[in-house]
């Protein structure tokens, strides 16, 4: 399974759109292109996530993100997009410093990325079937993207929504596991010592159950702020909906006279 | 094509151009830009090739304009060519979907200008002819407006009892759609055997139809949504704009010239027993098929108007019996059509008759000789499309074809 | 399938792509076969409810060859783009539109295990790329070059959206109860005779039924809420300027979706491939009797499963030809006024009947040292409830939680 | 180097999406082009969050975010929906006052 070439395939197909689509945001000039590639782009950062093993996430961003805010993007462009085209031009000076600041910005993006060696690696994993099980974990190096022995992370999400962080209970009894083997001191050895390394709670550190109780009281799950996000989303909704409705008189706008109605009908652009 | 624009009749502007009159913004509706947008005159529905210029602000209706003209056939004109005996039958192509009563309407302001007066047996056919052509007018009125609105199925009801109705005039003249069969002096030909009995057959099975009728439209939840409480005409608004026929009753006022026209009409009508279909504070008489009124209804909507179109083809159903039950008790004959050479007295004639879309007015001025000098046309149609402006105004752009549908016109008699 | 193509040696990106195309090609089958069948069925019952016969030539005495004849038609048509039109995005629209129709069947599972992709988040799959189908109606409404077509293109994105909001509710319902977002699974939970089907589980569920009905119905465009395309208003809304093959692809999606809905609704609320009388069972035709009893009886379900989706077709089809169509903003107003109260007010209904009806509410506490061997191993929260120092109480309503979803998984609770 | 698909791989999508949005803020005069900038940054940020919680990409419990990330990948997401909605309410107010979407005449506030 290590070596399957698969994953990669499909990370490169959805990568590519993703970048594919954000370069046609920023180069294109018409604005309903740029929602398209808008659309490319969200839909294939949907895909990433989904090959990263998120597929509550992904699909999230299919619905609100693709389904819905792109939506509204588009009736945005619909409603304004008449008579917004001529004379927008960005002058070429402003172009040019603007892609060398953007240059610039994506080179200390890049540097920052590939300076950490680790990122860089293949890392150790542990195959879901033999952790929780408490048998004998086998380490193996490679990524593994197994969708079918992975439980899902609909219920773990939705578990932490509600407070309760099941998903760290699997991982104490997988930290529990001799992962600390040679393998994987190995894989680690290879990876020159940093202040990653120095972390307290590294996987070689074994924990105390009763001391992992403790830790996990801390941090019980996202209660608090999925409550603090729905009210939050119930004033934009109710905000939202007042601004577009203001009470702001329409200024009296050129309008042609009904001959020229006749001539201009059929182009909505 | 610019200069026919500024001289239209449809200027509504109050500062003699033709720019659009600057309305004071709605506060409460989502503004953003505002479109104007051509409804016709290809658009299924505006009954044919009416063109209006709508202003909308989104789904909001700023204004309406109607234009018209697309189907102009100088029909005034060419009746100062002909003698009217030769031009009855461009009548028919008047209204084309109540040609009878366009046929009516011509015959008795010639034969009112020549002071003739038909065999009663005559009078009660044409009644009998009228009327059928009354039920279905409305009939095609009332199907239309379903589709309007989006149900298909009652049009395809409405249009299977049509058929039969047209199946009846093509037995009797021999034609569908433009019938010439009502002339000045009389008929073209007395009835064939037996169709009393295939019109009355009609009459018996017809009923069932209306009461579908009522079920899908006049009572259903979503058309009642639809309809109640949208385009409302007061009357004193009908008044001044001249609307007549069902519109006109619809908001309120009980006038039918069948009833208060001039006696050379109402004379056909005096001994027919019937309704004027008009609601009283809201309310209609019983007449035993028809559903009550809804709360959410307001005098002189969308609503009123069709249901007013409802019931009065219950009270034709009511006329056509007791006009077979006249007719043969009649005796006589059914009347000479009017030779074509027939010379005009140096006078003038004006007429108005009740037909299906509205009043329908003829002014014929004779010269002495067979061709008038002057053929003036006042139709229905016309006068209650102008009123549409006024009724569209703010309303939603679904709404257009509702109050367009409720106004039953028909470009023919528009344009003429 | 995947095995299958594993076991040849393949490396597994082409066995991962052969069973992927297999499976697509199969798919898409189905794709094609609805859209013909749903729309030889529209035309015949809409036939029917109008009092003709519709098709009875084409093909012999039922005219079942009449929609490929159509198709061919489509095809042979010219390919016309107009002037205004944005070419590439009018090109992409339909396409699109497509996609999203034929990738919610990935999901669909017409059978026991019979799903290309059967998924723990099957279901929010489908909400979200049904969603996705919006794309190609807005883009071709923008992109024709015509304003009926953006207002077609506008009414779609704003009923579309809303509708996402009760129908998300909707489905929730039947999940609650289930305890799973799998669509194979939510259907296996309904095995045996009718009344295990989930509609027939608790008032709840039995109400929200109607309002997914209606509210897939709008989410659809299908009449008596089909606005973006309403013929009497917008012309043909965004499809205007589409004819021929591009057309053809918006019709194909609409059908598909509409059966994809119907066959959603079935296996949430009617049982999916299982039939009101436990057949196969009886038969003995079940995967655990060997694969050909187990593939016989899925041939079984699968039959199941096309009935019920045809069947929520064909009510649409009957409302179509019945109702009239709604206003926009009574559209968007049912569906924040009342759809989405209601809705949510039957999942609250639902999930305290859940809670009433279990038995860890009625129960009285359970030993806290006992408690970690009811709850089942698979569940995470096992481990976590011996701790001391862990917040107790949180960890007790987690486990019996756990313990109460693996009792329903084991349908000891699923009728109360 | 391109073969097994490392944390790596994943942040350089992100940072390409990050920087793609940042300068669509920068250079589009459009006030909707410019939100379209806002969600390609959100994206970008999003791509990382999930990526460090990879269970494919981290697997040991201590490195990855575990849930963490995506939590708040879904955060951002459910915020962004929200962002873009009143984002565009304040885009069509400003439509209607100026007959335009043209961020550089938005100058009332200039000092």
């Amino acid at each position: 399974m290590s070596g399957s070439i698969l994953p990669t395939i499909l990370f490169f197909l959805f990568a590519s759109l993703a970048c594919a689509g954000a370069v046609g945001v920023l180069l294109l000039q018409r604005i309903v292109y740029m929602a398209g590639a808008l659309l490319v782009s969200l839909a294939g950062v949907a895909g990433l996530f989904f090959i990263a093993g998120a597929d509550f996430v992904g699909l999230v961003q299919l619905m609100v993100y693709v389904g819905g805010t792109v939506v509204l993007l588009a009736f945005g462009v619909m409603l304004t997009a008449r008579r917004s085209q001529p004379g927008w031009q960005v002058p070429a000076g402003q172009w040019a410093a603007g892609l060398a600041v953007g240059a610039v910005l994506l080179a200390v993006l890049l540097w920052s990325v590939l300076a950490v060696p680790p990122w860089r690696s293949v890392w150790p994993t542990v195959s879901a079937e033999g952790a929780p099980s408490g048998g004998v974990a086998t380490v193996t190096t490679g990524s593994a993207y197994q969708q079918e022995a992975q439980p899902g992370t609909i219920g773990p999400l939705g578990w932490a929504l509600l407070g309760v962080r099941t998903d760290r209970a699997i991982q104490q009894d997988s930290s529990q596991a001799p992962l600390d083997s040679s393998q994987a001191q190995a894989n680690f050895s290879q990876a020159p010592p940093n202040r990653f390394q120095a972390r307290p709670d590294s996987a070689q550190t074994v924990l105390d159950p009763s001391q992992e109780d403790a830790r996990q009281t801390g941090r019980s799950g996202y209660l608090l702020p999925f409550e603090i996000i729905s009210v939050h989303l119930v004033l934009v909704l109710i905000g939202a909906a007042f601004l577009a409705r203001a009470r702001i008189p329409f200024p009296s706008s050129p309008l042609p006279a009904v001959g020229e109605a006749g001539l201009t009908n059929g182009q909505a652009g | 094509m610019d200069f026919r624009r500024r001289k239209s009749l449809w200027n509504i502007s109050n500062q003699g151009s033709t720019r659009f009159i600057a309305l004071p913004p709605e506060e409460f509706d989502l503004q953003t830009d505002e479109i104007v947008v051509n409804m016709g005159p290809q658009h299924p529905s505006t009954h044919g090739v009416l063109r209006l210029i709508l202003r909308t602000d989104g789904e909001v209706v700023k204004q309406v304009q109607p234009e018209i003209g697309y189907l102009h056939r100088c029909a005034e004109k060419i009746g100062e060519n002909l003698t009217v005996r030769q031009f009855t039958p461009y009548t028919d192509r008047l209204d084309y979907l109540a040609a009878m009563n366009m046929n009516l309407g011509w015959a008795l302001c010639v034969e009112k200008l020549l002071g003739w007066q038909v065999p009663e047996k005559c009078r009660h056919l044409r009644v009998l002819m009228a009327e059928l052509d009354r039920i279905a007018s409305h009939l095609v009125a009332v199907g239309t407006y379903g589709l309007d609105l989006g149900s298909f199925t009652p049009f395809m009801y409405c249009f299977r009892e049509r058929e039969k109705i047209l199946n009846l005039f093509e037995a009797v003249c021999g034609a569908r759609l433009t019938y010439h069969y009502i002339v000045p002096g009389g008929v073209m030909a007395d009835l064939p055997p037996g169709w009393l009995q295939e019109c009355s057959r009609f009459l018996d099975q017809f009923p069932p139809t209306l009461a579908d009728l009522h079920a899908l439209l006049t009572t259903n939840y979503i058309f009642i949504r639809r309809t109640a409480g949208i385009g409302v005409l007061p009357l004193q608004t009908a008044i001044s704009y001249g609307c007549t026929g069902p519109v006109l009753r619809a908001s309120g006022l009980r006038w039918d010239l069948r009833r208060h026209g001039e006696p050379i009409y109402t004379q056909m009508y005096a001994p027919y027993d019937f309704q004027i279909v008009a609601p009283q504070e809201g309310q209609y008489p019983d007449d035993g098929i028809s559903p009550a009124v809804p709360d959410e209804a307001v005098l002189g909507d969308c609503w009123h108007r069709f249901y007013v179109r409802m019931r009065e083809i219950v009270q034709s159903v009511q006329i056509v019996r007791q006009a077979i039950r006249f007719y043969q008790e009649a005796s006589g004959t059914v009347g000479e059509p009017m030779k074509i050479q027939q010379k005009l007295p140096v006078a003038e004639a004006y007429l108005e008759t009740e037909s299906p879309k509205g009043q329908l007015g003829f002014l014929i001025v004779g010269q002495g000789t067979p061709i008038p000098r002057r053929v003036r046309i006042r139709s229905g149609s016309f006068c209650n499309l102008s009123v549409l402006s006024e009724l569209c105004r703010g309303c939603l752009v679904a709404d257009v074809p509702a109050i367009v549908g409720s106004l039953d016109i028909v470009l023919g008699e528009v344009d003429r | 399938m995947l095995s299958w193509f594993l076991q040849f040696g393949f490396p597994d990106w082409l066995a991962y792509g052969a069973a992927g195309l297999v499976k697509a090609i199969l798919v898409l089958v189905l794709v094609l076969f609805v859209p013909m069948l749903a729309l030889w069925m529209e035309r015949k019952i809409a036939g029917r409810i109008q009092d003709r016969l519709g098709p009875t030539r084409t093909g012999g005495r039922f005219g079942w060859l009449q929609s490929p004849a159509d198709g061919i038609k489509l095809l042979m048509k010219e390919d016309i783009i107009p002037a205004a039109a944005d070419p590439l995005l009018f090109r992409l629209a339909p396409y699109l539109s497509f996609c999203a129709a034929f990738c919610v069947f990935v999901v669909l599972p017409v059978a026991d295990g019979w799903a290309p992709a059967g998924w723990d988040s099957a279901l929010f799959f489908f909400l979200a790329v049904a969603g996705l189908e919006v794309f190609g109606v807005i883009l071709a409404g923008y992109a024709s070059g015509s304003k009926w077509s953006l207002f077609g293109a506008m009414r779609e994105a704003a009923q579309v959206v809303s509708y996402e909001v009760p129908l998300g509710l909707c489905v929730l319902v039947p999940v609650v109860v289930v305890g799973s977002l799998d669509l194979q699974e939510i259907g296996r939970m309904q095995e045996g005779w009718f009344t295990g089907w989930l509609i027939f589980h608790d008032p709840f569920v039995f109400l929200i039924f109607w309002i997914y009905a209606a509210c897939a119905m709008a989410g659809l465009n299908r009449a008596p809420f089909d606005l973006p395309e309403a013929e009497s208003e917008l012309v043909a809304g965004f499809a205007t300027e589409y004819s021929g093959f591009r057309w053809a692809v918006f019709f194909m999606a609409e059908y598909a979706a509409m059966f994809a809905w119907s066959g959603l609704g079935a296996i949430l609320f009617f049982g999916g491939w299982n039939g009101p009388v436990p057949v196969a069972s009886w038969l003995g035709l079940v995967s655990a009797n060997g694969p050909v009893a187990g593939f016989l009886g899925n041939l079984l379900g699968m039959v199941n499963f096309l009935i019920k989706g045809f069947l929520g077709v064909t009510v649409m089809i009957w409302a179509r030809w019945t109702l009239p169509r709604l206003r926009i903003d009574q559209v968007i107003a049912m569906c924040w006024k009342y759809c989405v109260p209601l809705a949510t007010l039957m999942l609250v209904g639902v999930v305290l009947w859940q809670g009433m009806t279990l038995e860890w509410c009625s129960a009285p506490p359970a030993d806290a040292a006992q408690e970690p061997s009811s709850i089942p191993s698979q569940w995470p929260g096992r481990s976590a409830g011996s701790g001391k120092a862990a917040p107790a109480a949180m960890w007790r309503f987690a486990g019996r939680l756990c313990a109460d979803l693996q009792v329903m998984e084991n349908k000891e609770e699923i009728v109360p | 180097m391109l073969h097994p698909v490392t944390l790596a791989h994943y942040l350089v999508v992100g940072a390409v999406l990050f920087s793609c949005g940042v300068l669509c803020m920068v250079l589009k005069r459009n006030a909707l082009g410019v939100l379209m900038g806002v969600e390609l940054a959100l994206n970008g940020a999003n791509i990382n969050w999930v990526a460090l919680s990879s269970p494919a990409l981290r697997a040991d419990p201590a490195w990855s975010l575990g849930l963490d990330g995506q939590l708040m990948a879904l955060f951002v997401i459910v915020l962004a929906a929200g962002e873009a909605a009143v984002a565009l309410a304040i885009a069509l107010n400003y439509y209607r006052l100026y007959l335009s979407v043209d961020v550089d005449q938005a100058s009332q506030l200039k000092g």
